[in-house]
């Protein structure tokens, strides 16, 4: 798995994960949040079309900083999901918890309408 | 009907490869890609619990995964020599998810993912080998 | 060994005197205050369902909790002439507290605890009767 | 059941509720923590002191209300809370997330730690 990271002029961070998001893999997408918040960039869209697969461990990571990102008025909003992925969210019943979009365009618009 | 077995060593850099095993033999079966992909996940999950929690990523440690398809169902026996923990299949928590949310403990969603995908879930030990089988039936269109 | 059964209506306003009328029952087991407490929180929720699911909170109706206690067991049985719902011992979302705390449902939480309190949970229908049967063995020290 | 109102000088709301939060009941509790909001009173602080029972319907207000007041750097903090109470939360899992502390003291030092 490779995640990429582009800090967008509006302040947003962008991150494309590309491959499985697995336990082996998970403590990169881990440290890859934790610099997040450490730099204050706490709005962060996650393109997920390239993401193949996530497992447990994946999940996980989002989870447990969900709430810090939450009391900097931030979030994961994650776009272009495939329906394999959505549907692990789904037998947990995350997709209810997350901010799960079609597209980057929605996804941009989400943290538009947020700090407005 | 078909069995095929898996070897490899317990490393979580193999996970990858033992999905894309799974993957190749549940091909032919009649399911979709969903249903496929979590059959996939529980082999995975149950395969990364042996590895870290069975065997603490010892690479020296072989670690087994035999299928048993059939047109209605599929059983799988993932199998190892680490630590038996008589314990393994009790979710102890009320709620991982509320676990991980207060981060009181990040990991704990993979027993539960197992669960909910497979019919049925089996710990048990044989000889020094301790095993993990699930099982699940297909349901037919 | 005794049976007791207490009639009252299905308000919403009638049920801290069912958990009064509950708790006096319970009084001489052999369990302690913590135990006690989720008994009554498990009739409790049972009877806020049929209260305000099965008879829409409707007074007119009535709402029946029969207790058999017993030295080692507690059986309960709730009953009203309310619509019977078929699905209603389904916990359908893979996880209400989430529901919850994203606002999509607020409630959802009764049955996961009725279920994680007594051993034995079952909805049925006699004649024109719902029935919600619950049943607890008491640990003894 | 009845829910006291205080507003502290330091902008804390205190609750202080007395009697049974059950199905009943947990309407009004709905609106006094949804006026709270409206008041932008966030960071709240519940005396369970004579907090006698609490049932699912209680549980889901708090839980319900836990996002919104996050994401505004608040919180709801209880206190004094009886043991029977307290092993409701714990059934479900609840007491991993809300703050649940021994008395108003802890309650206060909650707050003072998170403004600083
Ligand atoms: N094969 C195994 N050998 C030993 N312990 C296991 C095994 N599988 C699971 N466990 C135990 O089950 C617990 C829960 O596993 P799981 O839900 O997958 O969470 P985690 O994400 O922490 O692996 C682990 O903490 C471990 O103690
Ligand atoms: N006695 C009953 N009659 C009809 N429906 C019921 C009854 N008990 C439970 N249900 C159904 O079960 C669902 C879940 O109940 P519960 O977990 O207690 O949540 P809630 O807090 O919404 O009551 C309800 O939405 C309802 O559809």
């Amino acid at each position: 798995m490779k995640i990429d990271q582009n800090l967008l002029p509006n302040g947003l961070l962008l991150l494309s994960i590309d491959g499985d998001l697995d336990a082996s893999s998970s403590m990169l997408m881990d440290e890859v949040i934790v610099d997040a918040l450490q730099n204050q960039q706490y709005q962060i869209l996650i393109n997920c079309g390239r993401l193949n697969y996530i497992s447990s461990a994946g999940l996980g990571v989002f989870v447990s900083h969900r709430d810090s990102l939450l009391q900097q008025n931030g979030a994961l909003v994650f776009y272009n999901m495939n329906e394999r992925v959505y549907n692990i969210f789904e037998l947990l019943g995350l997709h209810n918890i997350f901010n799960i979009v079609p597209n980057e365009h929605d996804a941009r618009k989400f943290f538009a309408y947020e700090t407005n | 009907m078909k069995q095929i077995k898996y070897q490899t060593s317990c490393s979580k850099d193999r996970l990858g490869e033992i999905r894309h095993f799974v993957s190749q033999q549940l091909q032919e079966l009649p399911i979709n890609d969903i249903e496929k992909n979590q059959i996939i996940l529980a082999i995975d999950e149950a395969c990364a619990n042996a590895i870290i929690h069975g065997n603490n990523c010892d690479e020296n440690k072989q670690l087994n995964v035999i299928l048993h398809i059939e047109d209605t169902n599929i059983d799988i026996e993932i199998s190892d020599v680490g630590q038996y923990d008589p314990e393994t299949d009790k979710i102890t928590t009320p709620d991982p998810i509320l676990d991980a949310l207060s981060c009181s403990r990040k990991g704990g969603l993979g027993l539960p993912l197992i669960h909910r995908i497979m019919d049925t879930v089996n710990f048990y030990r044989k000889d020094k080998v301790h095993v993990c089988s699930l099982s699940k039936r297909f349901k037919r269109d």
